[in-house]
Order: C-alpha cells, then structure tokens, then sequence
C-alpha cells in the first residue's frame, strides 16, 4: 500500500511544475494545495494569483471552498480589481497558470464551456471563468484532468481555452503571443507536448499505471517521449509539507 | 447630498425594470446581492440580461426562476456543486423559458465593462485568439493591429453598458458614499459603467465614517442611486471581515436544484414564501449567527490628516 | 520572499541607467521622489525619458541638470509659479542641451501607461480630436471605429513603457510590499507597467503592517526590485498623511531658476554640494519639522478577520 | 468703490456657472473657491474632481497650493486615480470643467503648449495637463483668462484644448461627440459663442468696463449678443458665502 493518495501525488506533480519567484494563476483546491507546497519546499518566492482580485504570497490558513472566501482575503498580498491581475496577466508577468477542465484534446484545448456544440448543447457547463485568459496569455499551462478516454479527446468539441489549436505553428497564427500546455496531469500520468507539432505524449507514468493502461484511457493514440519513466513518488519533504498543509487531511 | 436610503422593495421596483441589463455578480464569489435576486424573483421581473464575470449560484437561481433572457457571462454555474442545474434546463431544454447566451472570458468581460465605463469605443485584447468564444459570441471582432506591420490579430471587445449594478458593500452613509474591501471584482468597473448603481449596505454609517477613508471608496457616492440597508444581503456568500460562506446553503440548492420540482420546491421555501430579507434573516436563524466573522484583524492605521 | 533593501546610491545606480524611460511623477503633485531626482544627478545621469503626467519641479531640475534626452509628458512646469525655466532653455535654446518632446494630455498619457501595464497594442481614446498634441506626437494615429457604421474618429495610443517607475509611498517592507494612500496619480498604472520600480518608503515597517490591509497595495510587491528608506524623500512635494508641501521651497526654486546662473547656484546649495538625502534632510533642519503632519485623521477601521 | 474686486467678482460669476448636482472639474485657485460658493449658495449638491485621483463633496478646509496637497486629501468623497476620474470624464459624467490658458480664440481654442508653434517656440508653456481632456470630454468647458489683446485673439498658434476649432460644425466633424465652451470669464467680461459659428461674443460686461474697453481688449473684431448688459454684481448671499470660503481674505 503506498504511504500517498493518487491525489496527493498529483498535488506534488503540480507543485515540481512551479519555479521559484514565479506568479501563478493557482485556482482552488488541488493547485492552490499544491502552491503551498511549492512555497514550503523548492519555490519560497512564488506568488499566487486569484481572478477575483488577489495576490498572496503564503495560501490561505484555513479551508478554502472559493478564492473569494474570507481566509483568502486575511493576510493577502495585494487585493485589487479582476482587471488588475488579469490586466498584469496579459502584460506577460503571470509565468504559469493550473486549469481544469471537461475535456483536453491531443493539442491541449481545452472544453468548459458545451458538450454537444454550442448551438445545441447536450451539456451545458459553467463556462471559461478566467480559464480561457490563463491559457490564451500565461507563459505555461498547467492542465488538471482526471484521465479517462471521454475527456482526453482527439479533439474537443468546443475550445473554450487554446491550447495548441490544431498544432504546429496554429497557436502563433492565431495570434497568441506566448504560453501553451506545459503539462497535463492526471490521475494516471503527466502528458507534455513533444515533436515540431506539439501533440501531447506520455511523459511519465504513476507508479501502479503501467503505459498501456493509460494509453488505453486516451482517447486518442498517445504517444510517448522517447525516456518516458515512472512519475517520481513523492519525498519525505514533499510529503511532509503537503501534511503541513493538508492538516485534515483532505486529500489522504 | 441627497438622502438615497430605500427599502429593498422600493429599490428593486423602482430601479431595476424588465428587460434591464443587470450585474449582480460584480465581486465574484464574494459579496453577491442575494438579497436583491430573491427580490427581483418575487416581483416577476422579466426578460433580464444578467452581465456577470462569474455568478456563484445567484444567476442559476433566477434562471429557473423564469427571470433572465439573456446572459452575458463569463461563468455560470454553482462553485460548490459546479453545473448549474436551472441553466443547464435552460440552455439545453428552454426550461423555463430559452435564454440566449453572450460567452465571455472573465478578462473580456472585465474589459467590457471598463470600456462602458470610461466611455471607450471598444477595448483592445489579446485573450480569446483561438478559443471558439469567438465563434459564439458574434459581439467580438478580430482585427489586424493598425500600428502595427506585422501580422497582429487583435480582439476587440465592445462597451457592455449595464442599465444597472447592484453591489453589496461593507458599509455605506444614506447618501450613496460606501465602504468595500478585500478583492474588488470588477466591482469599480460595473458601477461606473451602469446608469444605476444599487448600493446594498451591511451597516449604514456616519458620512464621516466614509469620509475618513476616501481610498476605500471604491465608486463616487454621486453614481449612486439608491442605498438599501440590509445586513447579511450577500448570504449565502461571504462578505470580507463581516460574513463567512454558508457552503452549506449552496451545497443544498446544488442538491435540491438538481429536478426542475426540487427547484421549485427550494424557491417556496427561501424566495416566495419568505416576505422580506428580515425574515429570511429570521429563517436562517443561529445559522446566520454562526456566519458571522467575530474575530478581529484591523488593518494598519492610516492617517489622512491635514497639518 | 527577497529582501529588496538598498540605499538611495545603490538603488539608483543599479536600477536607472543612462537612457532609460523612467516614471518620476506618477502621484501628479504628491509624493514626487525627488530623492531620486537629487541622486540622478550626483550621478551624473544622461539621456534620461521622462514619462510623467506632470511634474511639479522635478523634471525642471532634470532637464536644468543635462540629463534628459527626451520627456513624454502632460504638464511640466513649476505648480507654484507656473513655467519652468529650465524646461524654457531647454526647449527654446537648447540649454544645456535639445530635448525631444513627445506632448500628451493626463488622459492619454495615463492610457499609454495602462496600454503598457495590461500589454494592449494600444488604447483607443476619444480625447485629443481636434487638438495640435495629435500633430506635435507623431505616435499618436486617429482611425476610425471599426465597430461603427458612422464617422467616429478614435485616437489609438500606443503602450509607453518604461524602464523604470520610482515610487515614493508611506511605508513598506523590506520585500517590496508596499502601503500608498491619498489620491493616486498613476502610481498603479507606471508600477504595472515598468520592467523595475523603485520604492521610496518614508517608513520601512514588518510585513504583517503590509499585509494587514491589502486594498492599501497599490501594486504587488513581486514587481519591485528595491526598497530605499529615505523619509522625506519626497520633499518639497507633499505626502499625504506625512509631509506637507513646502512651496516656498519651489517658489525660491522658481525664483532662483530663472536665469541659468542662478539655477546652477541653487544647484550647488541643495544637490551637488549635499552628499545625500540624510545630509539633505539635516540641512532643512528645523523647516522640515514644521512640515511634519501632527495631527491624526485616522481611516475608520476595517476588518479582514475571516471567523 | 465697489464692495468687491474684480477677483471677486470672477469667482462668483464662474460659482453662478455651476448647477446643482453636477459633476465639476474645477482646479485651484479661482474656480475651486467658485465651486465652494456654489456648494454654499445654489448647488448644495455639487461634486467636485480632481485629476489627481480625488473626488469632493465640498473644498478642503484649508489653503490650497496644489490639488495633491493634504488638506485636498482629507475628507474627500473618492481616493483613486487619474484614469479612473478622467475615465469617467470619457464616459461622459462630467458635466462642466474650469480651465485657464494663455491664449483662447474667437471659437474658445485654447493653448497651453507652445508661443510661436510647436517647432521652434518663442515660448514653451507648460503643456495641457488634463486641460485638452477636459475641454474635448466634459460637456461644457468654462475658461477663466485675463482680458488682454494676446490673450484674446484672432486664431491661437496651437489648439493644446479644443474649443469650436474652426467654427460651425468643425468641433463634431473632428470626432468629438460633445462639449465645447460655454462661457469665458475675465476680468472685464463675459462671452459665450453666439450664432450659427459658435463664434465667441460678448454677453455681459463687468461692472466699471464698458463694451467699448472690453472691445478693445480684445484681439478679434468681438460682437455682442443682443440683450448683452451688466454682468449682474454680487448679491448680499454669494458674498457671504465667498467671505465664509475665503476667510483671509486672499481674493479680496
């Protein structure tokens, strides 16, 4: 039995992905845990970003269910207007930003908004939020998804945030200026872009998800990085800052 | 300074009319006007078009509630439970009623709103190149940047202009200056782009309260055209320093909302059969008592004195 | 976090080089750094761009002093007596030496600033129709409203970006957090908007006076690259809450500076024969006293407790 | 002798410009005092901005220098930015706004910039400040100005703030939707555009100048709108009130 959840190996994989001094557009739940740990173990400097106005530099101390909510506002490092910290976001000086989604295709686009078409949606889902700023203006995308084959899809029926659009070179013809997916992590792996068209492939693989199961749960033909390995387990310190963080354990 | 104090029923039938472009949802999860969405569905108010960056639960309920023609949003749905159940029925099935939606990103709709706001022509953005949010919302154009010799696709978003936006605040004297603090939303943008600014208040001050602070004035009283004191109007969401997130409440209209009955079975029991915001406070009960933030954590002094 | 603490020398010797564009005016007519100004040219700087909106005195200094190559600004002058006479020569003669000058209005100029700070390819304006400033800065182009079928002329502002915004406020911390308070100029949009700022802090307080109250940050501490504690570091210019304005500074400054000699003798007096700002604030000795802020006008308290 | 002077006079001619409930770019010296004797006699409910960043509800208490100045700051009614009041005065808020120039012409342009032309002047002034703004976006532009030949004339070597340019409809065929001079207060007189041009005439004249004086005065061949008189002097209550604002006396 492994001493983590597959959740709590995804909240490290989310925070190895956050370099020190960098501004991050965290979000609730997995990431902004993942934030914390970060901050406590290799990225002290990092700031965390949040649309409704905020900007802290340690995570909230008490649980968070929205970014609005008061422990976020406590102590904060700057609480401003949505514009302001989506303005500074386009300005190019938000380094990384963590999104969900409904569903990502081989490119990283990525669905939040309908399932279905937008004309007549079978499902109708909340919408971009900030999600689709994140990705058009970061300078990474850091994807969360849970991996099964109707969400990893060949292509999304509906781009509410790009991602490489239809490959290659679509992202810059379109006009944006920087970013694209760094990484998509799941409950089974973590997939990055490789190759001149920045299709996603299997970058590493959670202990106890053997390559072919996850590639079985794609729903496109995923590739792999030529030295794709298992996803490193999480270290003692890792460990120990995520239970820092996570007193109640939430997310054991 | 005129004296702008209304009750809740006066402010909503008189300020916000069917088929008026409405923010209610202008702090995000924060600070949302509860108490005026129970108000604006207990009049019947028709045909709205809601214009919000994000709207935590306040939107889903005066979709099912028949209210809302149209949404220019960025985000629609119930954090606590995710979809939203009454615009799903809407969007999917016409049930009540179809709505026609206007997608936005937070940012464009932000930008929107600055451009109403300080009476821009359109405001030029980088964001939603790529997305289908083009596609689907016919509003916005791309077009090439003219300082430019490269290729440079530019999106520009037009002026959202609401009719009005209700804000709930901290606090606020009777005649329109308020208090708001902890994350602003866009917040500033919606009230000095709307026509009509509804001020809901937690607490109702001395004006020299307000004077003493003029930086945490966030929009000039003079944009204000009525102030309603209602403590707790942003329940179930939270309001900086003075009310906690009743995650509970949103988790059970998740719940409940999710059969279009069970809807109409929660709009009974908290919106219709309830007369007034008094006694919905009076229904929540010590449940309220238990939202409200008792501790204390001032911010620094800060002096404004003269000589 | 980093500890940004640096003196007034190494700051401006390691943060504002010979060309730069730098914001010295971002508070309009409070909470200049003239600290800053003082230090820029004991050092000996050269082809500086001033971007301000105005700038009461300080540029005037900049330009009498040689070291400004080009300024980009609204207004500037001396408040208190009206032209600058080092700004005159140097524009009319070429004394000491030409300047370029880009001429904005506060309006446009603060929109260059904002294009800069949210990366827009520019900002459409609908000031400046019909004035010559569309005539004398050629970075200024009027095009037509693609979003209209009418005849409506717009001014696109491109982004002015500078290398560096100095900043004097109340008080930060030694990380660059930083409190700013009383009417804002365009501090927020010249901090978001250059690639280093510079912060003069009359104060340097612990981090939790910071971020007891974050509405009082005006920009985020991660785009400061070093804190410079100088009290008064923004005399004869006033801080709100701390320093009054000393105009019979800038009238003997007017006075003084009318003709050249008597400008490089004031020169000498209160800048090149003062080795920095601490023997500067010695040699105002007792004058500086009285401009200290006694009284107290403290803001209301607010409260960000979270239960 | 007049129970007046001349300065006097102008501050309650420019107060009797102001309406009740109006939103006012009013500056130092002359007109702020002017909109304090507003607030005090007709427009209780008169709000005053300040480019600055700085809304009020009434003038500060003490003496003035500049609109940064502290006493500016305490007690007033909004603490923010220079794009958020000049924003607004774009969005079309600002009813009227008090500038002063150098040189006004027959059609209320006014310069502020440059003596002698932009390329080689005579005289360089101090620039627009937010004057060009105010004078293209606020719906009625009120110009104070010393009554004298160079001052008043012909056509203005640069147009830094728009008046009616070059007459007629040329002010809304440049673009600008709105506004233009309503009044210019002197020391002799006032004019107000009159006719089909918009050309300045004169509309009354201060007690003690005569039509022929302020005809002299001024740098055009300057006509007068039939009915023209007296400017009306100070009644008994817009003196108190001035004297209740100006307790030193500084304007006496």
């Amino acid at each position: 039995m492994p001493a983590y959840s597959t959740q709590e190996l995804m909240i490290i994989a989310a925070a190895r992905e956050i370099r020190d001094g960098e501004v991050v557009f965290v979000g609730m739940r997995l990431p902004i845990t993942a934030f914390g740990v970060a901050r406590l173990t290799h990225a002290p400097n990092a700031v965390g970003l949040f649309e409704c106005g905020l900007a802290r530099h340690a995570p909230a101390q008490d649980m968070l269910y929205t970014m609005s909510d008061p422990p976020n506002q406590l102590g904060a490092a700057w609480a401003t207007g949505l514009t302001q910290v989506m303005g500074i976001l386009q300005g190019g000086w938000v380094h990384a930003g963590f999104i969900g989604g409904a569903e990502i295709d081989r490119f990283g686009n990525i669905n939040t908004s309908y399932i279905g078409g937008a004309e007549k949606p079978t499902v109708k889902l909340p919408g971009s939020g900030g999600a689709a700023d994140i990705a058009a203006m970061s300078h990474r995308l850091l994807a969360i998804m849970n991996h099964e084959p109707h969400r990893l899809v060949e292509r999304v029926g509906y781009v509410t945030s790009p991602g490489g659009l239809a490959g290659g070179g679509a992202r810059r013809a379109a006009g944006l200026r920087r970013g694209g997916v760094a990484a998509v992590i799941t409950d089974r792996a973590i997939l990055r872009p490789h190759g001149p068209q920045g299709e996603l492939h299997l970058a590493s693989f959670h202990p106890g998800h053997a390559p072919e199961e996850v590639r079985e749960k794609t729903g496109w033909s995923l590739r792999t990085i030529p030295g794709a390995t298992e996803t490193p387990p999480p270290t003692a310190e890792e460990m120990a800052a995520l239970h820092a963080i996570d007193r109640e354990g939430f997310w054991r | 300074m005129i004296d702008k104090l209304a009750t809740l029923q006066q402010a909503v039938r008189d300020g916000i009319g069917d088929g008026d472009a409405v923010v209610l949802g202008a702090g995000l999860e924060a600070a949302i006007p509860f108490a005026v969405v129970f108000e604006l569905i207990r009049q019947g108010r028709r045909d709205l078009e809601l214009v919000a960056p994000i709207s935590d639960g306040a939107a889903d309920m005066l979709f099912g509630a028949g209210c809302v023609g149209a949404v220019s949003a960025a985000w629609v749905g119930n954090v606590s439970g995710g979809l939203g159940h009454n615009y799903r029925r809407a969007v999917e099935q016409g049930v009540p009623r179809n709505v026609v939606v206007n997608d936005y990103s937070n940012f464009s709709l932000g930008m929107a709103l600055m451009a109403a706001a300080y009476g821009m022509p359109y405001m030029p953005v980088r964001s939603l190149l790529g997305s289908d949010i083009l596609a689907s919302n016919p509003a916005l154009k791309v077009l090439q940047n003219p300082l430019s010799d490269e290729a440079d696709p530019v999106v520009l978003v037009p002026p959202l202009k609401p009719d009005v936006a209700v804000l709930a605040v901290q606090r606020a004297d009777r005649f329109g200056n308020a208090h708001l603090w902890g994350s602003l939303g866009v917040a500033q943008e919606a009230a000095l782009a709307a026509d009509r600014v509804l001020v809901l208040a937690d607490e109702i001050v001395e004006p020299g309260v307000i004077a003493s602070d003029p930086n945490r004035v966030v929009f000039p009283g003079f944009k204000v055209s009525a102030v309603v004191h209602e403590p707790a109007a942003q329940h179930p969401s939270p309001m900086t320093g003075i009310w906690k997130r009743d995650t509970e409440f949103y988790t059970d209209y998740h719940r409940r909302s999710r059969e279009r009955d069970g809807f109409l079975a929660w709009l009974e029991e908290w919106v219709l059969g309830v007369p007034d915001h008094a006694a919905y406070r009076a229904k929540l009960g010590s449940r309220l008592d238990d939202l409200r933030i008792r501790g204390s954590a001032l911010a620094a002094p800060a002096n404004f004195a003269a000589s």
